[in-house]
């Protein structure tokens, strides 16, 4: 490659914006549908419990809710453990009342696992 | 205690990293070394050998065979040492929880100091989790039954 | 000082031993963590600078993938089949999708099997993109591997943009068709993509400096008669002359309708692997360029809904899928007795005789530094070899 | 599709005029022959001289009612662009059978190494069967139907008390 290729290259890249995304100043923008953590609209929820079958990891699980919620809330809801959860997005897909979403927020690093347990809490003013 | 912080506390701002990469890290790690993240604006360098490594990167399932050469490499790296485990199959078997030649829980291995979900987890999330790691440093025990009674002492 | 010293201690030149040549001979593992690829180990045995014997020691990754299908249904098995080689995870999607959709006998629509074929060229082009990177980081050519990994991630963009995941479809192609629909405008955001990849196609022949040619030309020539004993497939074996290329033997999805022709060259060495491999780049711009022209409206999956666990049933048969991967040529023989789930699976990827036959016998009497030209010019994913 | 079979079709009789099989043309580039265990190798010979230089993939079906093993040889010919799918079976109590090295050398012999592994078939003529991808393992072979994965997991690696492994006890 002869030298003034290389002063040629060298040049183009020199002045040119470098590809990197600064991470903590500026980031990518993530699309609208990217799948990451999970969103429960527990008043459209009817328990019918297809996203606890579909969950190839057994991630989702029907549970019931405390007891201060249970008269207002009398069936199971899905309980999500994103410990195991591979963020496929069949539960979103499969889900009849379309009230499970998978939001785009992705910082959920933990020091100690069972803090990624999500379970399904009425969406109340406390 | 709080020497192993103040010890920690100087590997903020040069963090050496070894990558023990099973299947699914290795795709999401090139990322982050590549010029688009970009890891060694925060002095992040993968170093070939354990014994320069401050942090060691864990991700993807790990079979009963690396398991073995997983735990060789922790004790390879010098003390003032961290693990970051990448993914959902080291917090509970992931994807192949039904496997019989895979490790479930990596924390029965190799003490953990930090999780991050997602299969694989996005760059931010890698970095993320490394600025919480070395802000607060020294004052979470790693995770783990074995370990947890040995970092007491 | 000297004078005190008397003769017996007086170290002459007859007194050290000459090594003898058997001295020589030692075993080396070319290490399980490698900086371009998963975990794979080979045992080497050496006489001096050459490798007298190879002998691979996989088994890093094995998690038992074929008996994993065999306990979850199709749409869940398309989850599962993107993780089967990491790199390539829309081709195998495919793999998967069309040994069930022969299997279910359903009529996929003409817009799906589109969309298809574009991801698959897309999944080829950055698996293409690792590989150089990975190859240029083996030769210590750093800037190619900055370069390619960063050129990648546009690609991965457009991933996260169609499919909602960065590195994993999770299922996009599945079972019936794809999972979602194009979402509008994404046309010309793959077309930009492309040119930044025929930007950085441009910038890898001007690389090609003396380091690139002069450390793989010559280096880990396979012979003809060798390739096919061997088991070699795809650009592997297109590069010892053989013309075949599944998509065009074999041709599935809407491959017979395109025009694209295979590159084919006659050294087998390294050089020409990745000669071939940078052609078929240019191959999988030119796919992608015209499907996108004539992608056709319709519907995207055949039952629009997904079906629950319980009520899937595949029907009773047994089929064969071959596919073209970046690597090779991918394969799935899949038996169902009339069940939900498969009965058996059986995965061949192209790497489980690229790492082991061919690699055993490329290292044979080559030199210690050509190890890492001759393992990365393989284009190895030992994701695929353990399953 | 169905007139352009000639060749499909041409490769059975060219087979069946030699060998007793069951055969059948599934569809275009797709031919499946069923053959018994003896000659088996006879078969692989005149086959490779046909054209089948390509031995795709061997593969091992376990039907535990039956009580046999099912081998399918997946062979593909460069030149007549057909694969061709050679089934056999064999005892499962004792699964042994002659091995297709003299055939197709190495390829054969890194296939017959993982089946042995992993469902414990006896390939003779094979000297290498050493385990390929487990280290000291000791169990069954573990893709055979009757090792549950799901039953080993939960001995092995679960317990049910945990609240967050319920889940794998359906």
């Amino acid at each position: 490659m002869s030298m003034l290729k290389t002063i040629e290259v060298l040049f183009e890249t020199l002045f040119s914006k470098p590809m990197t995304v600064k991470f903590p100043y500026e980031a990518i923008e993530i699309p609208e549908d990217y799948r990451g953590e999970h969103e429960l609209d527990i008043d459209k929820c009817v328990g019918c419990g297809l996203c606890a079958e579909i969950c190839p990891n057994r991630a989702v699980e029907m549970v019931e809710l405390p007891e201060e919620h249970k008269e207002k809330y009398p069936k199971t809801y899905p309980r999500l453990d994103l410990g195991k959860c591979c963020f496929c997005g069949l539960c979103q897909d499969i889900c009849p009342r379309k009230c499970l979403k998978l939001t785009k927020n992705v910082f959920l690093a933990t020091p100690d696992p069972s803090a990624v347990i999500k379970n399904p809490m009425p969406k109340g003013p406390q | 205690m709080v020497e192993q912080a103040t010890k920690m506390k100087r590997l903020i701002n040069a963090i050496w990293i070894f990558n023990w990469f099973n299947s699914c890290g290795f795709c999401e790690l090139i990322p982050l070394v590549g010029s688009r993240w970009d890891m060694e604006r925060f002095g992040m360098i993968i170093t070939g050998t354990p014994r320069h490594a401050d942090v060691l990167f864990i991700a993807g399932y790990q079979t009963l065979k690396s398991i073995k050469r997983a735990q060789v490499i922790y004790e390879q790296m010098p003390d003032p040492k961290a693990v970051i485990a990448l993914g959902a199959c080291t917090m509970s078997g992931g994807m192949y929880w039904d496997s019989y030649n895979t490790v479930k829980r990596l924390a029965d291995y190799i003490p953990v100091n930090i999780y991050i979900p997602g299969c694989p987890p996005r760059p931010e999330a890698v970095f993320e989790a490394c600025m919480k790691i070395f802000h607060h440093v020294g004052a979470v025990p790693p995770h783990g039954k074995k370990f947890a009674k040995a970092h007491k002492g | 000082m000297t004078k005190q010293m008397n003769e017996k201690e007086l170290i002459t030149i007859e007194h050290i031993e000459p090594i003898v040549s058997e001295d020589t001979d030692y075993n080396f593992y070319f290490g399980p963590a490698h900086s371009g690829s998963g975990n794979f180990g080979v045992k080497l045995r050496i006489d001096g600078e050459k490798v007298t014997s190879a002998r691979a020691d996989p088994g890093y990754l094995h998690r038992g993938f074929e008996k994993l299908m065999e306990y979850r249904v199709p749409m869940q098995n398309a989850v599962l089949s993107d993780r089967v080689c990491i790199l390539e995870a829309l081709n195998w999607n495919l793999v998967h999708a069309e040994a069930v959709d022969e299997l279910t006998g359903v009529e996929i629509p003409q817009r799906a099997r589109y969309i298809r074929v574009l991801m698959a060229e897309l999944s080829r082009l950055q698996s293409h993109l690792i590989w150089y990177g990975a190859l240029s980081l083996g030769l210590g050519f750093d800037t190619g591997f900055k370069m390619a990994f960063g050129y990648r991630d546009y690609i991965l963009d457009i991933f996260e943009l169609i499919t909602g995941g960065r590195v994993y479809p999770a299922g996009y192609i599945c079972p019936g068709g794809v999972r979602r629909d194009l979402p509008d405008g994404s046309e010309n955001k793959i077309k930009r993509v492309l040119d930044q990849t025929e930007e950085m196609m441009q910038k890898m022949k001007d690389f090609d400096n003396i380091v690139f040619s002069r450390r793989t030309k010559g280096v880990g020539t396979l012979r003809t008669e060798d390739a096919i004993r061997l088991g070699a497939t795809g650009p592997v074996l297109r590069a010892c002359g053989v013309e075949t290329d599944v998509r065009k033997d074999d041709p599935y999805e809407i491959y017979d309708e395109l025009d694209f022709d295979i590159p084919v060259r006659e050294e087998g060495d390294a050089y020409a692997r990745c000669l071939i491999r940078e052609r078929e780049m240019e191959e999988s711009i030119k796919i992608i360029k015209q499907v996108l022209d004539r992608i056709p409206q319709g519907n995207i999956r055949e039952p629009a809904k997904i079906t629950p666990p319980s009520r899937v049933k595949i029907p009773e048969g047994e089929v064969y899928v071959r596919n073209e991967l970046a690597r090779g040529e991918g394969c799935a023989y899949m038996r169902s007795v009339g069940e939900g789930e498969p009965y058996r699976v059986k995965i061949r990827g192209p790497d489980f005789l690229h790492m082991i036959p061919v690699l055993e016998h490329l290292l044979k009497g080559s030199q210690i530094a050509d190890i890492p030209a001759i393992y990365w010019s393989l284009n190895i994913c030992p994701a695929d070899m353990d399953r | 599709m169905a007139e352009s079979l000639h060749k499909e079709s041409k490769v059975i009789e060219d087979i069946s005029a030699k060998f007793k099989i069951t055969g059948k043309v599934q569809r275009e580039r797709r031919v499946w022959v069923t053959i018994d265990k003896d000659n088996l190798i006879a078969l692989c010979n005149f086959v490779k001289e046909l054209g089948f230089e390509h031995l795709s993939a061997i593969s091992v079906t376990d039907w535990p009612e039956e009580g046999t093993f099912e081998l399918t040889y997946h062979l593909w010919s460069y030149s007549e662009k057909i694969l061709l799918t050679i089934k056999t079976k064999l005892d499962r109590t004792d699964p042994v059978i002659d091995s297709v090295i003299p055939v197709w050398r190495e390829n054969a012999q890194i296939h017959e190494r993982e089946l042995h592994e992993l469902f414990g078939v006896e390939f003779e003529g094979n000297e290498d069967l050493t385990p390929l991808f487990l280290e000291d393992w000791d169990g069954p072979p573990p893709f055979r139907k009757d090792f549950d994965w799901k039953e080993y997991v939960r001995q092995q690696c679960y317990d049910q008390a945990n609240e967050r492994e319920r889940a794998y006890y359906d």
